[in-house]
């Protein structure tokens, strides 16, 4: 039976906390039922990546664990494939977290909480579902499910230009989705060389029967079909205009485990299934992603409102996701992972705290902000330990991640990776310049409104919220190796499948 | 003469059952049931639609081979059905209204009437017994779209679609009877044999001509220009009607037309033909349909670039594309209907049908704009709903041929679907976040018990269509079975 | 004894940061320094029992025929990159670390204890938040000494980034006043860029060498730049690069032209930060880098060109803007670059087969004192700010007779730096000018020179503070600081007196064997005579509150004017951080986005909203019309299939 | 002179050509379901005369005629039915007025 897998609890959470939620009658049950499916998911995480671990350990080398294979629609021989490998698992994590935290970052949600919590938890669905399949199929919906939530939740509950940001958000990533569901087919129709064809991501890598021209075809529709929500340059607008009006915690979710989508679909689907095309073409998607993170952190620079920093700097660090992942090798993909871990969490963290500074100010200009820090001084020191984070300060997750890419780049030895892995490298510099500019405007100097004078520093769920995060992204920070050795195993077949060219 | 095979057709005589119990409940009962015709009505078909889930089917031809029955036929005969109790049950409240009194009869046996025709357009193996059931279709529908008397756009609407429907009748049998010249029969496995290898201009005109009167039918462009006329026209029963099940018979027909008669001349005649077809159906349905603020009329474009992605089904001319077409239709049965199971509802209400009317409805009548939002949905294709997985299935039906040309094709069609998502939003948009008019959102109202029954079915069925994959493997398997269709 | 408790000097501070860090104001001012003071105490005399078990002991191998061996004391693997690369934590002793061991803690107590005092009631509207302070302190204290024991380069380049960061809040400290905010983001910024030259250089050698391990890189320096294979970017060998590369990351930190703009504004920090990051510790960072891979830069002649000229060119400049500033930290700051540069310039000329490499002792001996007394003049000059209230000049003079302590404490540090016997800076100054003359004269010469500047700008700041005039301090009267800040400089002073006749080359060498340190007589005797022509000619000029050096710089007007300005280079710097990086690359960039790349993806939409109003005039609602383009389809589709089958 | 094909072929060819020329420019409806019918007669004559020429040994042609007819039948019956509603509604028969409902 299904039920027996422990993974479908994932999904099946997320929905019966929906059921919940339709049933609820104020706001008081609306939240009681959104932590209690939080913290049913966070447990559920800890307890898998204990499972894991001992199986790990008890010498079970299978590439996927929790495996199960349920038959879904059977003329196309699609299935309900899960299971999760160390990869996997962080992800899984690490979308507990964001959605534990979110869950706290959206307490004062208004107008129509239950309506909010209800899309919020739809999305949570689709992003668990998407993390625990190997189904192309089951992948693909899941995907879609985490998508189309973003339009209400950013037109109904967004700010600002939200009609435009909303649907230009949604029409791009479901552009993007086009191109994957072509991509996807393509796959299939090419998954066997025997006629048995199949969307099981295990099998089509074992049967490793997608011609090399196809590949050529289906790599980059693939590629760019993920790396839209990976905001991969030029297909990254949405998210600046998209995260600038969406509420707190939407844009926590969607920078923290939505565009994590879309670098995990890259190597999982695209880089894994068709090595052939991805040795080959992956200069070109090399320069547009090199391009990713120096733009994004120049774009940054002279934005003056919080969400607009936050969100170039977003496609600068998921830049640097795609990046790595397109370098191939074992080392600077475990750092892909491990930025995705940490740009998730500090994105998450940034986002929370940038939602709290705007409830209380009602401005994201930080031209109208300064000396905050006197003020909300949590808050202020919350931003800049993000801050700090973002910018790669040892100790917090950023560094972790953004070093093992460099180390993992550097190791090709042509010119264009060097040139390319340098560039890269200054980004850093630039992440530096608008960090620091933000906190210098906003937080430090002399109070800039003496209105702001009378605000009021956190409160305890929100204190919650930030501690959480701040507590992931440094544990992250200090004890790297235990997510390292959990990643850097897992990426032994994508590698063999890479190396078999 | 050999009675025992109408034992062949046992649906087109359950409907003609359906049909002369009405007839005679509308003929004999007193005045004082009258008001019970509709849900008699509803009743009757609805207790044939679901004897029809469960009975035993032969299959088999009959009238010398004129009329044939396959799996294929009965499920999609079947999917017609379900699609028409919804129709039904919508259209109880409206068959009440007033001014329907003396003629509520006349509504139900002409809609039944379509029906039948339509299931002899489905079966028909020749094209005399297509020709009469395609007319037999039409003829009652003009009848039914002027229905509304007093209203001048249902005449308007009326006359529009028999004029070009006559129109593209006559340029149809023209056609046919080019066909008829080529291979001296009007069966279609004889036509199938005769035109094989043919390369003559005059089957290609001939073929040109045969595609156009069908795709009139399915109002692909650019044959479609009635359609949005009559979808607004028409009373919003009879176009929920004309939008689904008309489309649906004619989409089946097409396919069969297209696969067993022309099947052997796929590549040398009409496959670029549909191609053209394909493109020019979802992109200027998807434009047209972008600047719509009429309901309907927006529906009605929508229709027809939902039509394109039905074609997509025939296009590969295999078995699974024709269970993907009748799942296809089937979700598009179920979303459409619940769409203008909304507009209805709203219009009997308040007799608005602009988009900018909606604006704020969710604060005053969620769970309408709740199923109008999964209905949008679904006709996006937005999953978990069941318009994702039927566009999934056509379009992996579409791909299954493997040419590089369909990639192509398909690709187009995707990048359609996000037009097609942006006008959908934005009427997700006018319920959810637009803030009301100056004169207010449309105050709430409790709709009439028999429209929120068939909303019931539609959302659910739009849930539980997709997710649950028996139905899908049960229609492939039906299509499957009638593999004689392809050659 | 071993030295796995050792671990202690990381954890100490570690545990002090997070304590006083959470607790933040929940502890009262109080508390939290006597806290920080008590804690920072405790790690430095672990810290002392470790160099000395090192440097005297004998019981765990640190002396093995002579030479003093590099013992990792500890070791944990903190990531790891690939089977070969692995970052470790770990605590290297040697001389050099056990030596900056005992200056870091010795220099970060004593500025603790200051603290206690300066901190108190001095500017306490910014000073809220002395809580946060001694929690920065001990971070700082935490990164500079893990940066030290670092047994590997990425270990280095952890806490290195670490320093930096704490130098950020610690400079931004007054966190309300915007030129405080502004120079910390400036030092941090500059160093970042500067660490990324670091970064680059890592994972070049890390690439070749597949080892971060500084045993392992320059216990065989030759194999070591051999993986490299002989491969050249750009003509110079990518060794060269890498470890030029490298030098870019210390000479960063270490405020070498041109990226030393950030040291002077890191004066706007409290003063206390100052002695100790931006004099005595953080600073010197850059010289303990290359020192640390000594051995592998020898191999690379360019490269130690690079850093002796850079060097030599730094002490020259930053002494010659020394000589004009009038905000006396920023004398002090100008003095420690040009110091540090001596120090670099000393590695730079240094060569294993010159004298014995006397350069590299020169320059850690001249780290050492220095840090002592550079220190010591930081403070003093912090007890004259908390005296009079003012970084300026102009708004001193005649202090010896408010603040005896600190003048003379003042006066030692000066004669310390002027490289007067018997003082400190005499010894281990001299050393550096023997290196310099080892290589070569012109060398020698340069810096001979630039040391007599240092005992001219020096004294010129002694006169202007203590003697010069008398102005009227009305009824804020100067006087010498309270115990717990006279006590550092008192101890500090001893030490600066006497710590020039440590016999470090005893103790530190380049190849780790004991160096005896003779004095070159010739260079000492010149030395010294040039100094006391410096100072003499100071004396003249500033004892007594006189025209001549207005007239002076009236006379030499454009020179005295650039070099008041730093010749101009934080203009050239503003130039091109905001004309150039903001104005030309970010805006256009952030333009772009929104115009061309997000423009053409709204264009799209607009296009389809442009094609669906055009295409509306085929929905006309005549019959006729339609009937019309229906028969131009039909025909369009015979013509399509037709055209195909052709 | 034998009558041939073709000499039927083209009469009912210019009948189909009459028919469509006279939807396209007449204003009056009746006019315009005239020429409906002319397009309709036309295709009749095809079956006809195919049947007869090409295939006289069967009648499938013939038949094809004879249902067309009277499908032809009912659709004027419809279409004259629909016109005379349009004409209480509108007051008028012009087919180009039939546009209230348009883009």
């Amino acid at each position: 039976m299904i039920w027996e897998n422990i993974l479908i609890y994932f999904v099946v959470i997320p929905v019966l906390t929906l059921a919940g939620l339709a049933i609820c009658k104020n706001i008081k049950q609306v939240r009681a039922v959104s932590i209690v499916g939080a913290s049913a998911l966070m447990v559920l995480g800890v307890y898998v990546l204990i499972e894991f671990l001992q199986l790990r350990a008890a010498g079970n080398v299978e590439e996927m664990l929790f495996r199960g294979d349920w038959s879904w629609f059977e003329p196309l021989n699609i299935k309900l494939s899960l299971g999760v490998d160390g990869i996997s698992v962080a992800m899984l994590l690490l979308s507990c977290v964001i959605v534990f935290a979110g869950v706290f970052a959206s307490w004062n949600m208004d107008p129509l909480p239950r309506e909010y919590f209800m899309w919020f938890w739809l999305l949570s669905t689709g992003v668990f579902g998407f993390f625990i399949a190997i189904d192309l199929f089951a992948m693909f919906m899941f995907y879609e499910v985490a998508l189309i939530p973003m339009y209400l939740l950013i037109g109904v509950w967004g700010s600002g230009n939200k009609n435009y940001s909303a649907m230009k958000l949604t029409l791009m990533l479901m552009g993007a989705s086009a191109l994957l569901m072509l991509g996807i087919i393509g796959i299939y129709f090419h998954s066997a060389a025997d006629g048995n064809l199949t969307m099981n991501i295990l099998e089509i890598a074992k049967n490793n029967a997608i011609p090399n021209n196809w590949q050529y075809f289906l790599f980059p529709m693939t590629f760019v079909g993920f790396g839209v929500l990976g905001a991969m340059f030029p297909f990254h607008t949405w998210s600046p205009d998209g995260h600038a009006s969406a509420p707190t915690a939407v844009s926590m979710l969607h920078a923290g485990v939505l565009m994590k989508l879309g670098g995990y679909g890259c190597f999982r689907i695209a880089i894994y299934l068709m090595p052939h095309a991805a040795n080959e073409l992956a200069w070109i998607f090399l320069i547009l992603t090199g391009i990713s993170v120096v733009y994004g952190a120049f774009s940054a620079c002279v934005q003056t409102d919080l969400k607009y920093i936050n969100a170039y700097s977003s496609v600068s660090h998921c830049g640097m996701v795609l990046f790595a992942i397109l370098m191939l090798n074992t080392t600077a993909m475990t750092g892909a992972i491990m930025q995705m871990l940490s740009h998730g969490l500090m994105t998450a963290l940034f986002f929370a705290l940038i939602g709290m500074i705007y409830g209380r100010t009602h401005t994201r200009d930080i031209r109208k902000m300064g000396g905050l820090m006197q003020i909300m001084p949590f808050l202020g020191v919350g931003y800049v330990i993000a801050g700090l984070a973002n910018l790669g300060l040892p100790g917090f997750s950023g560094f972790v991640a953004e070093m093992t890419i460099f180390v993992g780049s550097f190791a090709h030895a042509d010119m264009f990776h060097r040139v390319l892995t340098i560039m890269a490298c200054s980004a850093i510099v630039i992440t530096a310049v608008y960090i620091l500019r933000v906190v210098g405007k906003m937080l430090y100097g002399p109070v800039y409104d003496d209105h702001h004078r009378t605000l009021t520093d956190a409160v305890w769920h929100e204190k919650f919220a930030v501690i959480t995060l701040i507590v992931c992204v440094a544990g992250l920070g200090c004890f790297p190796n235990f997510f390292n050795e959990i990643i850097y195993d897992s990426f032994a077949p994508i590698i063999k499948a890479l190396g078999a060219f | 003469m050999d009675y025992s095979q109408f034992l062949n057709m046992p649906q087109e005589i359950g409907l003609l059952v359906v049909f002369l119990l009405v007839f005679l409940y509308d003929t004999f009962m007193s005045k004082k049931v009258q008001n019970a015709l509709p849900v008699f009505t509803c009743v009757a078909f609805g207790l044939f639609t679901i004897a029809n889930l469960f009975f035993a089917y032969e299959e088999g031809t009959i009238f010398g081979g004129m009329f044939e029955t396959t799996q294929a036929t009965v499920a999609i005969k079947a999917i017609l059905n379900i699609g028409m109790l919804i129709v039904l049950i919508q259209s109880i409240k409206w068959a009440n209204s007033e001014y329907m009194t003396v003629r509520r009869g006349e509504f139900y046996e002409l809609l039944l009437i379509t029906l039948f025709g339509m299931y002899f357009m489905i079966s028909a193996r020749h094209f005399l017994m297509f020709v009469i059931g395609l007319e037999t279709a039409s003829l009652p529908l003009a009848a039914l779209i002027a229905f509304e008397k007093n209203r001048y756009e249902s005449h308007e609407a009326a006359a529009k679609y028999m004029f070009t429907a006559i129109f593209s009748s006559a340029v149809f049998m023209m056609g046919l009877s080019f066909v008829y010249a080529l291979s001296g029969s009007l069966y279609f496995s004889d036509i199938a044999l005769s035109v094989m290898g043919e390369k003559s201009t005059m089957l290609i005109v001939a073929l040109a001509f045969v595609i156009a009167g069908v795709g009139f039918k399915l109002s692909l462009v650019p044959f479609h220009l009635w359609t949005a006329d009559v979808y607004q026209g028409a009373p919003t029963p009879v176009t929920g009607y004309l939008s689904v099940i008309s489309k649906g018979s004619a989409a089946f027909g097409f396919m069969v037309i297209l696969v067993q008669v022309f099947g052997s001349v796929y590549d040398m005649a009409w496959e670029w033909m549909l191609y053209a077809l394909i493109v020019l159906t979802i992109t200027l349905g998807n434009l047209f349909a972008i600047r719509q603020r009429n309901m309907k009329r927006f529906l009605a474009f929508s229709s027809v670039s939902q039509a394109g992605y039905i074609m997509l089904g025939i296009i590969s001319a295999n078995a699974l594309g024709l269970g993907s077409l009748m799942y296809y239709v089937l979700v598009y049965v179920l979303s459409n209907l619940a769409a203008f199971g909304v507009i209805g509802a709203i219009e009997n209400k308040t007799g608005k049908v602009m988009m900018a009317d909606y604006n704020g409805l969710r604060s005053t009548n969620p769970w309408l704009s709740f199923a109008m939002m999964l209905a949008m949905f679904s006709l996006a294709g937005i999953p978990p709903f069941a318009g994702f997985f039927s566009k999934f299935f056509i379009f992996t039906s579409a791909l299954s041929t493997g040419s590089v040309a369909l990639y192509v094709l398909v690709l187009i069609a995707l990048l359609n679907t996000i037009i097609s998502l942006y006008y959908y939003l934005l009427v997700v948009k006018a319920m959810f976040i637009n803030k009301p008019g100056e004169e207010g959102a449309i105050a709430p109202f409790k709709s009439a018990c028999s429209e929120r029954l068939a909303m019931i079915v539609c959302v659910l069925g739009i849930i539980l269509v997709g997710i649950v994959s028996c139905i899908y493997s049960g229609l492939i398997e039906a299509a499957e079975s009638s593999v004689t269709m392809f050659m | 004894m071993d030295f796995s408790y050792s671990y202690l000097v990381l954890v100490l501070p570690l545990v002090t940061f997070l304590f006083l860090g959470l607790m933040g104001t929940r502890l009262s001012r109080k508390t939290a320094g006597v806290v920080g003071t008590s804690m920072m105490g405790i790690t430095a005399v672990i810290a002392y029992a470790i160099s000395l078990a090192y440097f005297f002991g004998t019981d765990q191998g640190q002396i093995i025929e002579g030479i003093r061996q590099q013992i990792v004391a500890w070791d944990l693997t903190w990531l790891e990159f690939s089977e070969k690369l692995v970052i470790k934590i770990g605590f290297l002793l040697d001389p050099i670390s056990a030596m900056m061991l005992i200056v870091i803690t010795t220099v970060s107590f004593l500025v603790h204890l200051y603290s206690l005092g300066y901190m108190q009631d001095h500017n306490h509207e910014y000073e809220k938040g002395l809580q946060r302070y001694y929690a920065f302190l001990s971070l700082f204290s935490l990164s500079m000494l893990g940066l030290v024991v670092a047994p590997n380069i990425f270990q280095m380049y952890i806490f290195w980034e670490l320093v930096g960061v704490s130098s950020y809040l610690l400079i931004g400290f007054y966190y309300t006043l915007p030129a405080a905010v502004s120079a910390s983001k400036k030092a941090f910024i500059v160093t970042r860029f500067a660490d990324l030259g670091f970064l680059v250089g890592i994972l070049i050698l890390s690439y070749f060498t597949q080892t971060f391990d500084f045993i392992t890189l320059t216990s065989n320096p030759t194999a070591a730049i051999e993986t490299a294979g002989g491969a050249t970017f750009m003509g110079c060998s990518v060794m060269a690069w890498a470890l030029t590369l490298i030098f870019m990351g210390g000479a960063g930190k270490s405020a070498m032209f041109p990226l030393h703009i950030w040291l002077p504004d890191a004066m706007e920090g409290p003063t206390p930060v100052s002695a100790l990051i931006h004099a005595a510790t953080m600073v010197v960072a850059g010289v303990f880098l290359i020192a640390r891979m000594f051995p592998l830069y020898c191999m690379e002649e360019g490269t130690m060109t690079v850093i002796t000229v850079i060097g030599a060119f730094t002490a020259f400049y930053a002494a010659a803007v020394a000589c004009v500033q009038s905000d006396i930290k920023r004398v002090l700051a100008f003095s420690t670059i040009s110091q540090i540069a001596f120090m670099v310039t000393s590695l730079g000329v240094a060569r294993p087969e010159l004298h014995e490499g006397v350069g590299y002792m020169a320059s850690m001996f001249h780290l050492f004192t220095h840090a002592m007394f550079k220190a010591l003049l930081f403070l003093c000059a912090g007890a004259i700010i908390h005296a009079v209230h003012s970084n300026e000049m102009s708004a001193m003079g005649g202090l010896r007779k408010y603040m005896p302590i600190c003048n003379i404490a003042f006066l030692i540090g000066c004669l310390a730096i002027a490289g007067i016997p018997p003082f400190a800076g005499f010894f281990s100054k001299d050393e550096i000018l023997v290196a310099a003359f080892e290589q070569h004269t012109f060398w020698g010469i340069w810096m001979m020179l630039v040391a007599g500047m240092t005992a001219f700008y020096m004294f010129r700041l002694y006169y202007k503070i203590f003697w010069w005039n008398n102005p009227d301090y009305g009824h804020h009267t100067p006087h010498d600081a309270p115990m717990t800040m006279s006590l550092p400089l008192i101890i500090l002073s001893v030490v600066s007196i006497v710590a020039g006749l440590i016999p470090f080359g005893e103790f530190v060498s380049w190849n780790r064997e004991a160096y005896h340190i003779h004095l070159n007589y010739t260079v000492a005797i010149s030395s010294v005579a040039v100094a006391v022509v410096a100072i003499l000619l100071a004396t003249k000029l500033y004892l007594k509150e006189n025209e001549a050096p207005a007239k002076m710089a009236k006379s030499f007007k454009g020179l005295w004017t650039a070099a008041y300005n730093r010749f101009y280079m934080d203009e050239l710097y503003q130039f091109i951080t905001h004309k150039i990086i903001f104005e030309r690359v970010s805006r256009p960039l952030a333009w772009f986005d929104r115009q061309i790349v997000d423009g053409s993806l709204n264009s799209l939409a607009n296009l389809a909203n442009s094609a669906s109003f055009a295409i509306r005039k085929l929905q006309s609602g005549s019959i006729q019309s339609y009937v019309y383009v229906y028969l131009i389809g039909v025909l369009l589709l015979a013509a399509i299939t037709v055209i195909c089958l052709i | 002179m034998d009558l041939t094909l073709l000499m039927y072929l083209v009469p009912s060819l210019i009948m189909f050509c009459c028919g469509v020329y006279g939807f396209v420019t007449r204003k009056n409806m009746i006019a315009v379901l005239i020429s409906l019918e002319l397009m309709l007669n036309a295709v009749d004559i095809n079956f006809v005369v195919f049947n007869r020429f090409l295939f006289p040994g069967e009648m499938e042609g013939m038949f094809f005629s004879l249902f067309a007819i009277a499908i032809a039948a009912a659709e004027t019956a419809l279409v004259i039915a629909i016109i005379i509603n349009v004409f209480r509604m509108a007051k008028n028969i012009d087919i180009r007025e039939l546009t209230k409902m348009k883009f």
